[in-house]
């Protein structure tokens, strides 16, 4: 049986850990990822986007910290908050803006939409809906990497507060353990599932706890803190990677949107706005790259022109292509074509 | 004035709970100010402390949690917040509730809300109708309330009633479809609606669908066509003697679902007629359902994929000229 | 020699494991000294170390980290230890593995197979027969092998095609079924077969119920009739052509199965001959199911629960004389 | 939030902690199960009983413990190895017997079998089969008794170890915490689910360390030794009835017995056997009471004869009466008879 290790990593740095290179990159990916979500969410407004708009603001230090430490062949399991992170592991702008615009030639083909879109020949799982239910395949990728005698490799997987009660989630953790597979899971707590607040979504102390009782290793972090994210979630990845225990890192921030942009987000109390974790992250960021001089005014200037060129682009790309049409599609969900069962 | 269909649903529920302590409402995001995903218990929370709960995203242990305590003499009302999620309490809906009774002599009444059915952009996993699985086992009730009235008294009705309802109502009928006033009363249950008489054709049908097939009706009738529609209104029971006694009206026998089409509720109904109304069917009866496949984010193919009024006139006329 | 229809389930699993690479089998208890509740896998493990797994009790985990691993090319068994608790795994099998490959262009080749179907005093959770929810959803092939030929062919295509495979295997022919020798090819994937040529009536079946079929086929040659019977081999994909053909013989058709009654199998073949094949029905088409109630633990509940050669006899006899 | 408490009671008590007859009364309980059990098994071997016979050998000390604490109006959700536990709690052996002999007169009356069995309406939950599912329903059950106002009440479920790795029992547990009901959930690890072992069961160092996630109280205990049982659930017991947080207790045994009486359990190491664990529950209980004298040896025969005689009562009533008739039976699902959907 193994052995357990449950600290809390030390949050509220008033420095950076070095690199600093790595730092003002992973800050990069979380202004293009707040970028493009802006984008899209003044797409939705204006009636541009069908269905719904999920994005991560607050949540991208987190995000892009997981990941940022991915390499190729790891295997990413991203969720509905998880632009800075899907950005940071390769996902083309396209993908995002072909998936929320319905283009024919984008990853899903407009059979799925948002947030619901994956590469999974590049890693990039596509998230079904059902919350927990990635955990668990994330769990089947690495053991068949294992089968296939491949090495160095790790998978990471996200979650929120609200999955880590399903069933599923549960059961994908212990298999995780027992597989002993080198698994990180991020879990971030944003205070809410949707309107709900945390005090009717678990009663434990600290979801942290929950770690030992997987035989997890499990970390705190304050996910505003984009140093910290990146030293807590970085450092689980590379004992991972290492062949240490599956990892769970807890990460604390406030969803600083609604849970979609249908939502308005009323029920979040003035109280909990005033919390620590209720910071934004990109601000704190920036302020740090500021207070230490990292960059220079002009740098940052151009860095944010660069990121609302890369998503204009993306979006204006997408926007000239076709979209799916019903009579032209191939209504078959069988890879096996002489298997199709073919009636009305 | 004027109520839709989902302030129906809302109605009926402050309705019971008001009028019958035993109830109390259990889901996601059903309490606080909040009131749901689709504002289906908005005011409920603040009009009936206590009784109006939000849960952690549980599916299993929610129903798991509605069983025991209507064991216990409660009547709870859950709310999944897509029908598609209740693939994840299918196990407790199925093998405890299901079998409860006739296990044990104690039956379970819990209603089950699953807002269902497809609507613009919500792709594979917000867009299921469910139907047909939980139809397929014993033990339960399972609704399709196609019009105001019917989700209002339906649901009053579900909630009366001793045994597990799927209460199945139409995320697409929510706002699109209103009425004058609420009824006092509905029609039995179990008990399929004429909805719109005619002589040439019966289509049954249910759920959304159901409007699909007024307005073929009334398409075709200005080409000289009387089509009689029937709605199921619950696809468990099903009134297999309304819709034979359609069929014995009419002799050609179309059969509308938006559900997949393996198996489910149009080859139920279809399979009946032809067991027992065979000499009454003057062509082959037919059917239109959804797509084989799961459904698609995009509107463009969204509405290929499930059967449309286009559709349904092309099937209705196909059969008419037999 | 004889080898049982239990024994060909292995020994498909073994070729598999032996040819394949990517082949592993996950389960419960499938693993160690101890082969499986039914013995399905027995030895294997000790064989093939490291690629029989056992696993926690986790329906939906295992299915999942099947998913995840037939993704990055593997071809995963999964062993559910009985049919009924699938259930737990509903939610990763349709939405997760059904949806996959339309979603993503990403086949997920996953075989899962279902140890199903009533054996006497095995009561309501040890005894469903599950493939209509299955074959319900799209983008899974379901298939219930009925012969030890078939147990053994049909395991192996499952494994070999892309498509997530529901492999439906009844626990009552486990040991009650026997042939001589395993067969080096099958008939086509997707194909049903002719069990028994007849040209008075066509009883199309599947799995256990086929050997009820034939028996009541046998006992109606003695009154001079004869009956054809149809072994569906997959409910999905339905061989509709083969089983029209046969109605064209014929005229009459009875359809078994033995799961619930509501929708299904049964239902569906109904449905398509009713639609496309009306003009060769001589008389209303029939079908006969188990009883809309949970399955019985007691032996004299659960053999008149479930459809047997009685039944389908007085069906049948009824249908001649029409 | 809650505060969690998690201690590891002390066991292998070389003496019983008073009152002596509880002890007493609880051995008997013990007494009885084993001894109906070990006829059913015979029953079985002699090809009296369809189906399967599952016995809980080993396990009646920690069983005996979950049912003789509960009052009347307490729910209990017992599983397949609590026969102790259902006698103690007032099943009366009949209700055992007609159901494992398919008796038309018993609780499920043919249509369910063996340890499906239950009087939802006396408060004792009829299992289903599937693992982890009767949390919840306790938990509902709890809810009920609160919205009606009763008081004083509380429930315990039992759960194995394997059952522990089910997601159904992870959303069980959470929702218990978050409903803060009164909820005792005594989980037995004896080592096998089935035939397989903890190592491919769970990962983390000790399952007790699980309470502290779901913000349980969590306690150990030695599930040989009788008088620690009591003392540890009995304990439980009166927390949860105190309105302390939902209890959550492992016990560790060897399952003494097949997994059902078709299994000859060959895959359980002779090493395991050697384990402290391994003890027989029963037989260390009648040594302490030779030990201290609490009984004296003609009274042990007495209730030994006693246990056999009411045994053999329970099964010659059962035998005596007619099984159900499938022509004869009410093939009707739902309660509610003008709704029956009727069709072939
Ligand atoms: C099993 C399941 N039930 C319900 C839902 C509906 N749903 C979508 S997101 C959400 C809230 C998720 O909360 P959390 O996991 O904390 O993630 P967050 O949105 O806060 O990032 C819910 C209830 C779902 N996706 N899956
Ligand atoms: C969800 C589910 N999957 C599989 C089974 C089949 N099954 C019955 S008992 C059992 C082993 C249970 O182990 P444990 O929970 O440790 O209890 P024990 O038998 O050891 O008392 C299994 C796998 C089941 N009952 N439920
Ligand atoms: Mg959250
Ligand atoms: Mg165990």
């Amino acid at each position: 049986m193994l052995q357990t290790a449950q600290r809390t990593a030390k949050s509220k740095t008033k420095k950076i850990a070095p690199p600093h290179e790595r730092f003002l990159d992973a800050f990069r990916w979380m202004l293009l990822a707040r970028t493009l979500e802006e984008k899209l969410v003044s797409l939705y407004r204006g009636g541009l986007i069908t269905g719904g708009v999920y994005i991560g603001k607050g949540q991208e230090a987190v995000s892009v910290a997981c990941g940022l430490f991915l390499q190729k062949d790891d295997i990413f399991a991203p969720l509905i908050r998880d632009q800075a992170g899907r950005s940071a592991f390769g996902e083309p702008l396209l993908d995002v803006t072909q998936t929320y615009l319905g283009s024919r030639q984008g990853p899903m083909r407009g059979r799925d939409g948002n947030i619901h879109r994956g590469r999974p020949q590049q890693n990039q799982l596509a998230m079904v809906s059902h919350l927990g239910a990635m955990i668990s395949v994330t769990v089947g990728a690495l053991m068949a990497k294992r089968f296939k005698g491949e090495k160095n490799f790790i998978g990471l997987a996200c979650i929120g507060e609200g999955g880590m009660q399903t069933g599923s989630f549960h059961e994908g953790m212990n298999i995780a353990a027992v597989e002993q597979v080198p698994l990180v899971v991020v879990a971030t707590n944003n205070h809410y599932a949707y309107s709900t607040p945390n005090d009717r979504e678990f009663a434990c102390h600290d979801l942290v706890d929950r770690a030992i009782g997987y035989g997890f290793e499990g970390y705190s972090v304050d996910g505003t803190d984009l140093s910290a994210c990146l030293d807590v979630i970085g450092g689980a990845v590379k004992r991972a990677r290492a062949g240490r225990p599956p990892q769970l890192v807890v990460a604390s921030v406030l969803r600083l949107s609604g849970h979609g942009e249908h939502d308005d987000a009323s029920y979040v109390t003035d109280d909990i706005k005033q919390e620590p974790f209720a910071r934004d992250c990109l601000k704190v960021a920036e302020q740090m790259i500021i207070d230490l001089n990292l960059l220079d005014a002009e740098t940052l200037a151009e860095w944010r022109k660069d990121a609302a060129a890369q998503v204009d682009e993306a979006i204006a790309t997408a926007q000239k292509e076709a979209p799916p049409e019903g009579d032209k599609e191939d209504w078959c969900a069988v890879a096996t074509r002489e298997l199709v069962d073919s009636f009305e | 004035m004027s109520i839709t269909y989902l302030e129906a649903i809302r109605e009926a529920q402050a309705k019971l709970l008001r009028d019958d302590e035993r109830v109390f409402i259990y889901g996601q995001d059903v309490g606080g100010t909040f009131g749901g995903a689709f504002k289906a218990t908005k005011g409920l929370a603040k009009e009936f402390p206590g009784r109006v709960l939000n849960t952690p995203i549980s599916e299993d242990a929610i129903v798991g949690t509605a069983i025991g305590a209507a064991m216990q003499g409660m009547r709870p009302i859950v709310e999944m917040q897509f029908a598609d999620f209740s693939s994840i309490a299918l196990n407790q809906i199925l093998n405890n509730a299901g079998t409860h009774y006739w296990r044990t002599n104690v039956p379970v009444p819990i209603t089950v809300r699953l807002p269902s059915g497809g609507t613009k952009g919500s792709g594979p996993f917000h867009s299921q109708s469910m139907e047909s699985i939980y139809a397929h086992y014993p033990g339960l009730i399972v609704m399709t309330p196609a019009t105001v009235e019917d989700a209002y008294t339906m649901l009053i009705d579900a909630v009366a009633i001793d045994d597990p309802v799927i209460y199945c109502e139409h995320k697409y009928l929510y706002y699109h479809l209103k009425a004058d006033k609420l009824p006092t009363e509905g029609l039995p249950m179990g008990r399929a609606r004429i909805a719109r008489q005619g002589r040439d054709l019966t289509i049954v049908t249910y759920s959304a669908m159901l409007h699909e097939a007024i307005a073929v009706a009334e398409q075709l009738a200005s080409e000289g066509f009387e089509i009689e529609v029937v709605d199921l209104r619950s696809v468990k029971p099903l009134d297999t003697n309304t819709v034979l006694a359609s069929v014995a009206r009419t002799g050609r026998l179309l059969c509308v679902g938006e559900s997949f089409p393996w198996g489910g509720a149009t080859a139920e109904v279809i399979s009946r007629v032809a067991a027992e109304g065979f000499h009454l069917l003057d062509a082959a009866p037919q059917r239109l359902n959804a797509k084989d496949t799961p459904i698609p984010y995009h509107p463009n193919l969204w509405s290929t994929h499930r059967p449309n009024a286009k559709e349904i006139a092309r099937k209705a006329r196909a059969l008419l000229r037999e």
